[in-house]
């Protein structure tokens, strides 16, 4: 694998202009996620409303992976049920660490090259985590970390 | 079993020397272990290969060190039995281990009147820690006597537990007497008063099997060079919850998730409790010792040290005004000893003379030795690498100082 | 210095090697430096022949290990010019001597309302250990603040300091942007409203000369594993006066004079800092890295780091939307920068697939990247080692980030 | 040096039968000697009348050649001048540490055999710091360690 195929054009696409990187003040999920090894942070915002999630944005800083995966990740979920998008996470944490073939993930694909970068799986997967922690958390909002994937509802 | 124990000494280079232009014979394996082969190979490698900063690269180098560093946690983690590998907190000793507990979970934890029981017979490491932190809570600290066996006094245990009792601490296998404690028993005990139990487990990895579930201990504190490992370098286990709800011991990189002047965020287990650069080829290089060890034939190397221990006992019952103190039915190969004739250095210095290296003093463990009426012992301990010569030696070399005293 | 160059890169084995296909080029120096062949040999060779606890053993192994041990202390007191060898303690690594200090000193001398003035710019080691100790004792924090040059705005300091300042802490060479600061004037400053000064030496033993008495510090922190040496060994450097009247930090064997359930007695310096069994063969492998330090030329080393960092300063500076962090008059072979083209983690992925090893993030200061506005920076650390071939793989790898992303 | 050289007559003799070993109610200088590696302690009694050591005596624990050090010691003080028990404390000192050869210290030359064994050279000097310490210190009692040989008085 070279590089080109990490930093693929729809990667790079997204890295420069995040799709749905806004607040979301009518927010009904929220979640922080860090890298506390690079410092990358998200913040993940939510609308549910009967099950659906209808709207999804983030704001925050990382690198072209953690934000093109955000950036992914909210057009991808945005419309759809909650437990869908509980199994495209888990679809997509399974291709990621995967040494097989997996379920296609359409568009998502683009970010599965990184499984041969272990130093930036993370970086792919924070935007996801945080995913898991908002819709998990029974608090209105939660933090996450790489480190263990752990959610932390706020005091 | 002598061809096995001659490949096994082939293992460490520096058995194969002479001391006074004596064949050394090292019995002082309680307060270190040696080294083999595979332990030296791979810190030297780690260094001529991967050497790196864990965690926070992104290059080749660091994650090759990381993984291998966050491998040799899975490791150790199996070893004991661990439920989690980030249960495992890497320290630069058991002593280090010890005080960490001390002071995050018992400075968090302890009020005034609280009580920590230590047995009679705790290494310093698990006293002065205490001490420290009950001048700082107003927590009390209480000895639990001992048998004049070495065997802790369940009983008298039994008898001062109450709910005013928040930790109970006591050693595994004691490194002054060779005494395995009945841990499983104390830990019931314990927890009908909801008392945690801290288990020193310095001497453990080399001598005894640890499952730290089975056990059902909150907290087991660890020592690399005693258990084939490298200096500088242990572990303390401690149950996942009550990790978690521990503050922070030490602080640095690594150890945070957000730092400002304004407001410091915690990172996540293990990290929580990891702050700087670790030991990377040190813990590289305990997990290769516990490989090792994992490796032996455990029966037969738990049936080899058990004659070593009959022999020295009973060669030394035999030798008039010898006194072996510590008498437990169950114990690891230790022989502690005072003589009638010869105080314990100079008995040192003798079996020195000998080749013979043995360690001489209170070995940290001064209020035992109050406990016993003496001032120190003469203590030799063993390892796989030991032989019944050595031990053949050994009796020379006492009844050497015999003469020369008596 | 070609011919010094290549004798000197055939003591590091670890740089011969390729990653991902090229030739490994190690700019990763300031979280970690490679250790020469000596250090290694040292280490082993402890441990093949001498390995033994210290201080406490009767025998001849234990009292190699003893006098080797002691020896080192020597030599590293020596390197820093301290007045005696027992104000040199050893400890796991920078990290934990300033964790140290926060706790032993600060524990028994800081108030409510006093005052810790902290560089900016300094790392995670030299903030959290004084925010935990400020959370017990109610003392408060202040961020010194620093010029856009990284440089410390001296005049600010002034305006802070008071009566109620009662140490100021900072870092004598910065790991994030290689800035080095004018520690005499910062002590003078300090003393002139009786103020300790504690510098975090944790990049200066490879980096700068280090006086510590004619700095007129109080406290010096160091990393072995910065200075050539092992991982899981430094050292803290504390004016003998203060450390004699500090409490003890941790507890445990050897730190003490006389242990008993009803009190305990603390040994002297060094010992009543040092608990528990040290890391022996690290503390001879730190001593053996800076006699290899010390054996350098030092005029032609210290000639050939900067012209390293001229050359990739210039370099750097050639690339548009390259920006370099941390331009200050005197700074170590640090290069720090961001581009408006990459973050400065997917450069660290690019450059690691052309073999060159960098660090990406926040180099454990946060507070420090937030004051020059950028998330975290790339950077590029050169040692004795690195060459200006390596500056030309650098810049190579970083027209291709560009190519790729802008 | 053989042990028989290490282990002379005298220096057994003194170690099994101390001679001075009791307590001296009428002690003007006292100091607590303590080698916290092994646990040896020794406790010295002086009582010192117009710069005249009339009297030295100890109690405490310790091996054969830390006894007979003591022993011998408290022999040769004894109806000394303060001043010339403490050229006493430094020819002894010196020829403990020295290579060649010294003033030659009469029956106390046998512990300077010791100086071969480095690990019990403060065996051999431990009653002997305590004794500077004594007489060196303002209060009326002190205790030293062989550590630094440092003088911390008591409180
Ligand atoms: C300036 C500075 N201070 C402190 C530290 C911490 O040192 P260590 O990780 O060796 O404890 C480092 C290294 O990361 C550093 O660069
Ligand atoms: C029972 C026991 N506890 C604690 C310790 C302290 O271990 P370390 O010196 O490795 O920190 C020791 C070793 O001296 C020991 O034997």
């Amino acid at each position: 694998m070279n590089l080109n195929e990490l930093y693929q054009e729809v990667i790079l696409d997204h890295g420069r202009k995040p799709r749905n990187f806004r607040l979301l003040p009518m927010a009904t999920h929220t979640a922080e996620g860090h890298n506390p090894l690079c410092g990358d942070q998200i913040h993940l915002m939510l609308s549910v409303r009967n099950g659906t999630i209808e709207e999804a944005t983030f704001d925050g800083c990382g690198c072209a992976i953690s934000t093109a995966s955000a950036s992914l990740m909210t057009e991808a979920i945005k419309g759809q049920k909650v437990e869908d998008a509980e199994v495209l996470f888990r679809q997509f944490q399974e291709a990621i660490v995967a040494n097989g073939d997996t379920e296609p993930l359409g568009v998502l694909e683009c970010l599965i090259g990184v499984k041969e970068y272990p130093t930036r799986v993370k970086c792919a997967t924070l935007a996801w985590h945080a995913l898991r922690a908002a819709l998990e958390s029974e608090e209105k909002s939660a933090t996450i970390s790489t480190e263990t994937g752990e959610v932390i509802p706020h005091a | 079993m002598t061809a096995l124990l001659d490949a096994l000494r082939d293992q460490f280079p520096v058995l194969d020397q002479t001391v006074h232009g004596k064949r050394l014979v090292y019995l002082d394996n309680a307060a270190t272990v040696q080294r083999p082969l595979p332990v030296l190979h791979a810190m030297d490698t780690f260094y001529r290969e991967s050497n790196a900063n864990v965690h926070r690269g992104v290059h080749l180098l660091s994650q090759r060190a990381t993984d291998q560093f966050e491998a040799a946690r899975v490791t150790i983690s199996r070893f004991i039995n661990a439920r989690f590998s980030h249960e495992i907190i890497f320290t630069k000793g058991c002593t280090e281990a010890i005080n960490l507990v001390a002071h995050s979970w018992g400075g968090a934890n302890l009020r005034p009147g609280d009580e920590v029981l230590l047995s009679h017979g705790e290494h310093h490491a698990n006293i002065v820690p205490w001490q420290l932190i009950a001048e700082r809570t107003g927590a009390v600290i209480r000895p639990i006597p001992l048998h004049d066996s070495g065997e802790l006094d369940l009983e008298a245990l039994r008898a001062m537990l109450s709910d005013r009792v928040k930790l109970v601490g006591v050693k595994h296998v004691c490194n002054a007497l060779g005494t395995i404690h009945p841990i499983e028993e104390i830990v019931r005990m314990a927890k009908s008063v909801g008392a945690l139990v801290l288990v020193d487990g310095a001497q453990s990895l080399a001598n005894v099997d640890v499952d730290v579930q089975a056990l059902g201990v909150d907290f087991y504190s660890m020592s690399g060079h005693k258990a084939y490992g490298p200096m500088g370098v242990g572990a303390l286990y401690g149950r996942e919850e009550l990790l978690n709800a521990m503050p922070p011991y030490q602080g640095g990189g690594d150890m945070i998730r957000t730092v400002s002047f304004e407001k410091t965020t915690f990172n996540d287990l293990p990290n929580k409790f990891e702050p700087g650069t670790p030991n990377v080829a040190g813990v590289i290089g305990l997990a290769a010792a516990l490989d090792w060890v994992a490796g032996l034939d455990s029966a037969s190397i738990k049936a080899h040290k058990q004659s070593l221990l009959d022999h020295a006992t009973e060669e030394l019952n035999r030798i008039e005004g010898v006194k072996i103190i510590g008498t437990a039915a169950q114990k690891a190969p230790v022989v502690s000893f005072v003589t009638d004739f010869a105080h314990p250095h100079d008995l040192g210095t003798i079996f020195d003379q000998h080749g013979v290296a043995i360690r001489a003093g209170h070995h940290c463990c001064m209020p035992l030795m109050k406990r016993f009426g003496v001032p120190g012992t003469a203590r030799a301990s063993f390892a796989v690498y030991n032989t019944n010569q050595d031990i053949i030696v050994l009796i020379e070399a006492l009844r050497a100082a015999r003469e020369i005293f008596a």
